[in-house]
């Protein structure tokens, strides 16, 4: 149904209509209101058969989260900045045991200095951790893509991380179509577990592996993430096929035809994006952009293929790699290898700066005279860093 | 795209009234995106909240800086910060407060006249309402000063937000603030 | 279910993983000498007999206890059970009732009436047996079971020797005697009895193939007395004798025995009973010098039988006598101190102890003797080949139980000698001390005491004074026994062992290890409460 | 004189089992059809407490609950000794995570149970010393705090023994380890330092905390059954003697446990709710000094000469237990 709701309100509406089993959270901004509204559905009985556990931290969240996927219970819960780097190690131990946990994260910078406000600081610091990372564009895809995330851990057995904006649109009020539990119900099979806890077939599971078979059980994680952009695309093709929307999926390009600049970027700036594309292409620019929805697995082929006969691509970044630059940047780079593109990167947004469509404006009509660095920081404060800069340098 | 800002203090329902503005617009038939100046501000703290309306779908997430109309749900602001930057134009001024144009030296910080609206909202919400809360009242005064959104769109607003007692008081109060709006702006015509 | 790779694992898959090879020593179990075994004359298997009765299988436990002292019910009366004393338990609480025990098993057989088993083969061998005491009838017994044909001869007119003229009936009810003594004839040894041996080589012209004597020790030592004319001066073993066929001995109305053996003990106790108002015994030297058991002085005690310590007898008038009371020298020999005593006394009995009467081998005598014994080897045998000797004629405790293990004894070398084959020789195995043992395992239970008659009622007649143990309380006293040096299934190894390398292998089966797993920790050795199990080297 | 049923006197109720005990008389450990939840081939040292602890324990459980059992395992020598690929030692379903989030996965095993509801299957959580009381101990109090259905058990070796021994919250004063050395003004652990979890549990109100040793199965037993008839959040805390930690002979594992109860060094007692309502008498009481002289962690309380001071201060720490739980029978 169509409504007009805060982000976070619809999130929860649609993770309730997966119809999970155990739910866990520990409270922190800007994912409160996810779990204050799931917390509200199990409480007033909207979901009878889920239990909702209040852990006592991040680390017990995602480990609550492991023991019950690992007993076949259908598992969610969400966090942000601090508290993913909190539960960093069950994260991994997740993805380590095939678990297929759904986790929002409502991205957030992270501290220190502290800050509540949007970046990619956190998903990002978690590029490795062996989990699907799925980035929404904007509420109703937010909302999509739990729906599919779902289907495509519980498939592949491989825990799958949704990434929302931050306030940006987690607090955001804007129209969503949420689908009901009986429509999610035919788009969404009931959970079957690989392998589960079980008295009458009871198995060992989380054994230590040594130099032997170490290698070989990575080897084969690189596989099935490898595997799963397949999956990623698949259950995009049914969810439209079910619900007539075209979300989720590896990429989407927006006006790219013939572009020779396009602008690659994930989350909600694609929209302000879309927009700032009209205006120069009705300036007779030639500009187009790709949100990247899948960044991991990151689909090399695709990539390649959106930006293929463009002159560059402007990786656009809510994150960075302290001394080296964009994080988004290497792969885009590996993928468009020998394609003669030019890659450029602007880091912007970070700890909640605002992204304006002026200041989007001006940087692109100079990367389009590619009269920009390799590496750009959108919007800095360059006369203050350069006296900080000076005067730390006195100092050493 | 027809761009609100709303100022006013923590407490005081200022997230709430853009939200209920984007519902009031969305039960128009028409798009809105309603969103809070995300931050940690307590009660009491000047805090700012946007609302776009339009007719097509909106993307564009920046924070509104021009707007084309102010909503300043405490006065004692326009003192403090500048609640006036980026105003168009031709844009719209709604203040609670139940002094004058004049008490309030506007004339130093907007070109008067401006599409101007005040009016004591927080009598008009103890009155009805039974609390000082401005923040639904405004929007009848919005409704009235703009004619973006008609004033059943905003009750209907107001009433799938509140229970019942105190959704009926706000209905009260804005269809108050409502007609004491058009009627100002009959006297300045 | 799909397990992932080298993560998920099956369960109990780690049997695949022989972790013995980690050990350099390994658990076994052992037999060891618990120590009532080693202290036991007859030498019984009392921690094994002890074992089967725990469960109730009285029969079983009888016939194992058979296998080494045909008399379970004299034992269980008589005999001074230098087995409790030897007991472990007693370092815990008190000692393990081995001796009530052993009575309630050799009641219940004769209630029961089970006989012992014919021998399977006869040999055509022949062995006289001279003297139907506890030696000579215990060798008959045990020299039957093997086949043998035994003939038992007694000067008497009734088998037992000391223990029916030796121990009053009050001690020994003499239907038990009988009944036990009847279980042997059943065996089909031949009683010759009022038949004296004159002569033993006689016997072997008669065509024994081999001679066990065992006439024992009767003939009292004496003492010169300085009396008076019509002195009553008599010797405790005829009073005792003479009772058991019926005379009734004029002792008088006052008393006194001189002595300090069971022998004075019983004589006073039996005067006691026939009627004398007083009966006191006199003894040299102190009450724990006094070669009597201490429960027989106890007893005498409780009877009101006065006893006169570091006395000696001066004089014996007609109805008085002069004791000289002495003290004992810092040697701790007692000596005169010219005080005196008078004492009434109608008699004086004297029972200073008892040699062997060898006038009862004939003239010819050719066989040695030692101080007052008969010189045997450690076969038991005489000078003489084919001729063996035991019990209170030889060297020895002259108790029953000791007569009862030299029939035992020379019995296994008659029969060798018989068979011209070798007895192996016994190894002396230590016996298993209190500290092998890990008593924190055993529950405190403090013994059974046998209920003994009231003193004033028993000595108004001869009843049995002890009483003997319902099936209960000798069940509870047989699982008294810390069943020390023998595992009794007690399930501790089994359940201790960290690797689960100890297999159960059900009721009466015992453990075994199961060296694939053992590492040899040794946690089964230090907490076997029996001291059952020992480490062996693997190396 | 009566004829009931006569006690096995040699054991009463101290030995494992035997052979003339009634069934319901025995221990699970002294049946042959035990299910060796943690069964031959792990790779435990010899003589190792945890490895027989957990034996009992699960064992216990499993037959508490007709084998409806999963188990979580916290990271630790008890987790690495019985599940190196490809084998395992485990014949319950069981799920090793991580170090320190083993009462955390535990409530999510139950969550799951219980949302499917499945009220049969019970769950319980082991581990270390370590894994409990220092870096679990959050997930540990979040889970009593919850009162979640599991029943945690702490194998307390006074030790990070995987990691090669070094000093935990659990490790006692005066104890060696690689972080305590032997040396200094005050060798071994400090006194004054250290933290008593069965209290911290306690402080959580929740329905049951027990102590136990592998010294007294049957009383082991008893507990894990106990626990087993109740819902809510258990805790026991079992003493598992360490030879390679403790520097002890392996033959002397549980004998130094029993020491450690009969010393008042370790009090065996249960709570319900918060509130002691059973402790196990001493029977035998020993003074520490026959406790600690078994164990290489403290030979320099013996060497060059007897440390009287220190030894005086471990005696009061265990008349104080004494008193405390009064451990000496009426």
């Amino acid at each position: 149904m169509l409504r007009q709701v805060e982000g976070s309100k619809a999130v929860a509406d649609a993770v309730a209509a997966c119809q999970p089993e155990v739910i866990c959270a520990y409270p922190i901004s800007p994912q409160t209101h996810i779990v204050e509204g799931l917390s509200q559905l199990v409480k007033d009985g909207t979901l009878p058969n889920c239990e909702f556990i209040n852990v006592e931290s991040e680390f017990a969240a995602m480990s609550v989260a492991i023991g019950s996927s690992a007993t076949g219970a259908r598992t969610y819960t969400a966090t942000a900045s601090q508290g993913l780097l909190y539960m960093v190690e069950a994260v991994y131990n997740a993805s380590g045991l095939g678990l297929p946990i759904v986790m929002t994260v409502a991205n957030r910078a992270i501290g220190g200095p502290i800050n509540i406000w949007n970046d990619h600081s956190d998903s990002m610091s978690q590029r490795d951790s062996g989990w699907l990372q799925l980035y929404a564009e904007n509420n109703q895809e937010a909302v999509d893509l739990h729906i599919q995330a779902f289907r495509i851990a519980e498939e592949m057995s491989m825990p799958v991380m949704v990434c929302m904006d931050g306030f940006i649109l987690t607090h955001a009020y804007e129209q969503v179509d949420i689908p009901t539990t009986d429509e999610v119900k035919a788009f969404l099979p009931p959970f079957v577990p690989r392998q589960h806890l079980d008295p009458a077939e009871p198995v060992s599971i989380g054994a230590m592996v040594g130099p032997e078979s170490f290698m070989e059980v990575k080897y084969l994680a690189h596989q099935r993430m490898i595997d799963s952009a397949a999956k990623v695309q698949e259950v995009a093709k049914d969810f439209e096929a079910h619900f007539g929307r075209k979300t989720g999926g590896l990429l989407r390009s927006y006006r790219t035809e013939g572009a020779e600049t396009i602008v690659l970027a994930l989350g909600s700036i694609i929209g302000t994006l879309k927009d700032v594309i009209d205006e120069l292409q009705l300036d007779g620019k030639s500009i187009g952009v790709v949100g990247l929805t899948s960044f991991r697995p990151f689909p090399y082929e695709s990539v390649a293929a959106a930006l293929k006969g463009a002159k560059r691509v402007i990786i656009l970044e809510k994150a960075f790699s302290t001394g080296t630059g964009g994080i988004v940047t290497q792969d885009v780079a590996r993928a468009i290898e020998g394609m003669g593109i030019k890659d450029f990167t602007v880091i912007a947004g970070l700890g909640g700066r605002p992204i304006t469509i002026s200041s989007l404006r001006n940087y692109l009509t100079n990367a389009m005279a590619e009269n920009i660095d390799r590496l750009t920081f959108l919007d800095l404060e360059i006369d203050t860093v350069e006296v900080e800069i000076n005067k730390e340098r006195a100092q050493r | 795209m027809f761009q609100v800002r709303i100022h006013g203090r923590g407490g005081q329902g200022v997230v709430t009234a853009a939200e209920l503005l984007a519902v009031a617009v969305f039960d128009g038939g028409k798009h809105a995106q309603a969103f809070p100046s995300f931050g940690s501000e307590r009660t009491g703290a000047p805090v700012v909240a946007y609302c776009r309306i339009s007719d097509h779908e909106i993307r564009a997430r920046e924070p509104i800086m021009e707007p084309d109309v102010l909503i300043i749900q405490d006065a004692s602001l326009i003192k403090q910060i500048d609640v006036f930057a980026g105003l168009q134009p031709r844009g719209y001024v709604i203040i609670n407060s139940a002094e004058t144009a004049e008490e309030l030296q506007l004339a130093d910080k907007i070109k008067v006249p401006h599409s101007l609206a005040i009016l004591p909202a927080t009598e008009l919400a103890l009155t009805h309402l039974g609390r000082p809360v401005p923040n639904a009242v405004l929007l009848g005064a919005f409704s009235a000063l703009t004619g973006v959104v008609p004033l059943e769109a905003v009750a209907s607003a107001i009433n799938e937000k509140f229970k019942p007692k105190i959704a009926a008081g706000n209905v009260a109060a804005a269809t108050a603030a409502y007609e004491y709006v058009m009627n100002q702006v009959a006297t300045h015509a | 279910m799909q397990k992932p790779y080298a993560i998920t694992l099956s369960v109990g898959s780690s049997l695949a993983n022989h972790t013995g090879s980690w050990r350099v020593e390994h658990p076994e179990y052992v037999h060891r000498m618990p120590p009532c075994n080693k202290a036991c004359p007859a030498g019984e298997n009392v921690q094994n007999w002890l074992y089967i009765a725990e469960d109730g299988s009285y029969e079983q436990a009888w016939r194992e206890l058979i296998k080494e002292n045909p008399f379970p019910a004299i034992m269980g009366r008589v005999c001074y059970h230098p087995c409790q004393t030897a007991c472990n338990r007693s370092f815990l609480d008190e000692a393990v009732g081995i001796n009530s025990v052993e009575r309630f098993l050799g009641d219940h057989a004769l209630e029961k009436g089970w006989k012992i088993d014919p021998p399977q083969t006869e040999t055509g061998l022949a062995v006289l047996v001279i003297g139907a005491g506890p030696a000579g009838l215990s060798a008959a017994y045990h020299l039957r079971r093997m086949g043998h044909q035994v003939v038992v001869r007694d000067a008497t007119h009734q088998p037992g020797g000391m223990m029916r003229y030796g121990i009053p009936k009050y001690r020994l009810p003499r239907e038990v005697l009988d009944a036990e003594i009847n279980r042997i004839k059943d065996m089909g040894v031949v009683f010759q009895l009022n038949t004296r041996v004159d002569d033993v080589h006689d016997a072997l012209e008669e065509g024994f193939d081999a001679v066990f004597m065992a006439i024992g020790a009767q003939l009292s030592k004496r003492t010169y007395i300085p009396a008076g004319e019509s002195a009553r001066i008599l010797d405790a073993i005829k009073v005792l004798h003479g009772f058991e066929d019926g005379e009734n001995p004029l002792l008088g109305r006052k008393v006194v025995v001189y002595g300090g053996g069971n022998t004075a003990m019983d004589v006073a106790r039996t005067a006691k009973r026939l009627g004398a108002e007083e009966a006191i015994i006199v003894y040299r030297r102190t009450r724990d010098k006094a070669p009597a058991n201490d429960q027989e002085i106890e007893e005498a005690l409780e009877e009101g039988i006065l006893i006169k310590w570091l006395s000696t007898v001066k004089y014996k008038g007609e109805d008085d006598m002069m004791i000289e009371k002495m003290e004992l020298d810092e040697k701790g020999f007692p000596q005169p101190t010219g005080e005196f005593e008078t004492l009434e006394a109608d008699s004086l009995i004297l029972a200073l102890g008892q040699e062997v009467d060898f006038s009862l081998l004939g003239n010819n005598v050719d066989l040695d003797t030692k101080s007052g014994v008969m010189d045997v080897d450690s076969n038991m045998m005489t000078s003489h080949p084919g001729i063996f000797a035991g019990g209170d004629m030889v060297e020895g405790d002259r108790t029953v139980t000791t007569s009862v293990g030299h029939g035992k004894k020379a019995a296994k070398y008659i029969d060798a000698w018989l068979r011209q084959t070798q007895v192996e020789p016994k190894v002396e195995k230590e016996a298993v001390s209190f500290e092998d043992l890990n008593t924190w395992y055993y529950t405190d239970a403090p013994h059974a005491v046998r209920e003994r008659l009231d003193a004033t009622k028993r000595v108004n007649d001869f009843s049995e004074v002890v009483q003997g143990l319902d099936e209960t309380t000798a069940l509870y006293e047989a699982r008294r026994c810390m069943s020390c040096g023998n595992c009794f299934e007690c399930d501790n190894c089994f359940g201790v062992c960290p690797d689960n390398a100890i297999k159960k292998l059900g009721p009466g089966l015992g453990f075994e290890i199961d060296l694939d797993y053992c590492k040899g920790c040794g946690i089964c050795v230090s907490e076997c409460p029996a001291s059952a199990i020992e480490m062996v080297s693997d190396l | 004189m009566s004829t009931t049923q006569v006690k096995f006197y040699q054991v009463g109720s101290f030995a494992v089992g035997n052979r003339l005990l009634r069934d319901d008389e025995r221990s699970v450990q002294s049946d042959p059809d035990r299910t060796n939840a943690l069964t031959s081939g792990h790779r435990a040292c010899q003589g190792c407490g945890e490895a027989l602890g957990a034996r009992y324990a699960l064992d216990a459980a499993m037959r508490a609950t007709n084998d409806q059992l999963i188990a979580v395992n916290a990271t630790g020598c008890l987790e690495v000794f019985s599940t190196p690929y490809p084998e395992s030692s485990w014949r319950v379903a069981w799920l090793h995570s991580l170090f320190g989030n083993a009462p955390a996965v535990a409530t999510g095993v139950a969550a799951a149970l219980k949302a499917k509801g499945n009220t049969t299957t019970r769950v319980v959580a082991q581990g270390g010393d370590g894994a409990t009381v220092d870096i679990g101990l959050g997930p540990l109090s979040g889970m009593f705090e919850r009162n979640d259905d599991v029943l945690y058990i702490c194998y307390d070796n006074e030790a990070y023994m995987n990691t090669g021994v070094q000093r935990s919250g659990a490790t006692p004063p005066a104890a060696r380890t690689a972080t305590t050395q032997a040396v200094g003004k005050q060798p071994g652990n400090l006194f004054g330092q250290g933290k008593y979890l069965p209290k911290i549990a306690m402080a959580h109100d929740i329905p049951y905390v027990a102590t136990a040793t592998i010294a007294d199965l049957r009383d082991l037993e008893a507990k894990v059954e106990r626990a087993m008839t109740m819902r809510g959040a258990r805790y026991l805390h079992v003493l598992v003697p360490c030879p390679l930690g403790w520097g002890s002979a392996s033959a002397d594992t549980i004998k130094i446990a029993r020491l450690a109860t009969q010393s008042g060094l370790f009090p065996v007692f249960e709570a319900i709710n918060g509130e002691v309502v059973a402790s196990s008498k001493i029977r035998h009481r020993v003074a520490v000094d026959e406790y600690l002289k078994l164990q290489a962690r403290y030979s320099h309380l013996f060497s060059p000469q007897r440390n009287d001071q220190v030894i005086d201060h471990l005696q009061r720490i265990a008349d104080k237990n004494i008193e405390r739980y009064e451990l000496m029978g009426e």
